[in-house]
């Protein structure tokens, strides 16, 4: 038995959270399929009694929540969504709502801070979507969604007040920093 | 250790990274008697600066004037320091001190940062997206939480560049102290720096020089009492030492 | 030792992927906070030779990938390296780290120069954060962020190197600050 070999497969399960091939293991970790299999039989039996279980499926696995707990996960759903927005997640809203589409870069810059989890938990509830930026295939944008806009009962964002004087100034402001981000470069 | 940081170090960015590079570089330790060691190369090395850091030049300015009452201290022991002068002084090497420890901290940093690195779960790709806005929702709420970002936006801060061309004169300084001495062959401090009617930076700037001339050998001072005035007269009359 | 609790602790971890207050485990679990930490406590030690790992910062915990591993999960994210820190954010970093939560003036006292992009670069990517100083709401201070610590390849703050030391340090010399700070009271 190779702890070493289901630590590994721990972790890259772990990070996948999705459902993985055992080949695509064996693939990565550079061994046989056959060991993968014995190591998944291994990791199962030891998180048999644990809060996480390998869930095994036509020769895909992934890890998920024990199906004991999964009453418990629901509520804290349920509780998220029910939850107000954060600070974060209301500024990051009101800068998607002004200057949409706007990237996640373009964001944290105005904010001054890192608004993954913000942006993700927008998009979980349906107040943003992720769309590309016109001219450039590679960057994508947020904008709020049209459910968001009816719910803010708005017919179109220019509605929104002060909506050409802010994003004026947010865009000035987006100018600036990129400036003095060159001039403090090392 | 590699040696991009160490190249990286000769590029001072503030007054004192300057004073703890000067005196690394001559492999003391932080005390008065090092700092009094570093004043002339404090100053040479603002002398020598060409694009001066604007933003700190205050900060440098206050620094050379505390590094001048250290180094006033060793050629004149029975100069007496104000409880404020003795303070600034402790201060300093105290500041220096603390500077030195996170720097030396800052290394761990910079060999362990994004080298061990650990992972989140990645977010599932089927999550369930279900329409909740909450309470705050409205129109009123963003455009509130809109202007108060803008409001907390930095802007860049002013500095003030008229301080930094105050520095730069010491030579000039120098000379005209050592033209004067020598033509009417004793004067006082006092007289010679307008202390009282000129800004603080020129007297720091003048005292300075005065030191240069005693390190020079050219001229000797005296204070007859604690804060009384200096008096400076020239050591070798008429014979240009330099 | 509560098997059952540490199980649910875990489950909800693994579900959340992002760092959770120990309050709110407590809520949710409906038992005290002191039971919540001895069980973290617990989890982590069952942890400490997985593939996962239990990481906390400031009353915060999250699952994360083993650092032994992070070279495979690189290999398959192949995710750009981060970029190496300037000179000002590193010095600033440390700063922050070792003595933290601590002001933007305490930092440039320190370091001697105006640290304010030092500071805004870190807090975009999101390695510092800002907090209300406790006992005086108008002041700001700065910590470092889980994410920061997970970039160090740390599981908690404690485990810097020398951070004890440097803490105690800090201690005495505030200690004697004061001292001397009651002394020229007049």
């Amino acid at each position: 038995m190779n702890i070493e070999l289901i630590n590994k497969i721990e972790a890259i399960l772990f990070y996948s959270s999705e459902p993985v091939k055992a080949s695509f293991l064996a693939k990565v970790l550079e061994v046989g399929e056959t060991e993968i299999l014995e190591s998944l039989k291994l990791l199962e039996e030891t998180l048999g009694s644990r809060g996480i279980r390998l869930l095994s499926h036509q020769n895909e696995v992934s890890l998920v929540t024990a199906p004991e707990y999964s009453s418990l996960i629901e509520a804290i759903v349920k509780e998220e969504r029910e939850r107000d927005l954060g600070k974060a997640s209301l500024e990051t809203l009101a800068i998607v709502a002004y200057k949409g589409p706007v990237t996640k870069k373009e964001i944290e810059y105005i904010r001054g801070v890192n608004s993954q989890y913000a942006l993700r938990s927008l998009l979980l509830r349906g107040l943003v979507e992720k769309k590309g930026v016109e001219g450039d295939e590679r960057m994508v944008g947020y904008t709020i969604t049209a459910d968001a806009l009816r719910h803010l009962g708005l017919s179109k964002l220019e509605d929104l007040p002060e909506y050409t004087a802010v994003k004026q100034e947010i865009h000035n402001s987006l100018k600036n920093e990129e400036t003095v981000a060159e001039e403090t470069q090392e | 250790m590699d040696s991009t940081y160490n190249v990286k170090t000769h590029i001072f960015e503030g007054p004192l990274d300057t004073l703890l590079g000067l005196i690394e570089k001559r492999k003391l330790f932080i005390n008065d008697i090092s700092l009094a060691q570093v004043a002339d190369d404090y100053i040479a090395y603002i002398k020598s600066l060409e694009n001066f850091p604007i933003a700190d030049s205050a900060h440098f300015i206050l620094i050379a004037s505390t590094l001048v009452l250290i180094k006033s201290k060793s050629l004149l022991p029975d100069l007496a320091l104000t409880t404020e002068e003795q303070d600034s002084i402790d201060d300093l090497e105290d500041r220096l001190k603390q500077y030195q420890k996170y720097k030396e901290l800052s290394r761990h940093l910079r060999e362990r940062f994004g080298i061990q690195t650990s992972y989140f779960k990645q977010p599932r790709k089927d999550a369930i997206i279900l329409f909740a806005p909450d309470r705050n929702t409205n129109v009123g709420k963003l455009s509130e939480v809109i202007r108060s970002i803008l409001a907390s936006i930095p802007k860049p801060d002013l500095v003030p560049k008229a301080m930094v061309q105050k520095v730069v004169s010491l030579e000039e300084m120098i000379e005209s102290l050592t033209d004067r001495i020598q033509s009417s062959m004793k004067m006082s401090f006092k007289d010679f720096s307008k202390m009282g009617r000129v800004e603080k930076v020129n007297v720091i700037v003048s005292f300075l020089a005065m030191l240069e001339l005693v390190k020079q050998g050219i001229i000797n001072v005296r204070q007859d009492r604690d804060f009384h005035d200096i008096e400076m007269e020239t050591n070798k009359i008429g014979v240009p030492t330099f």
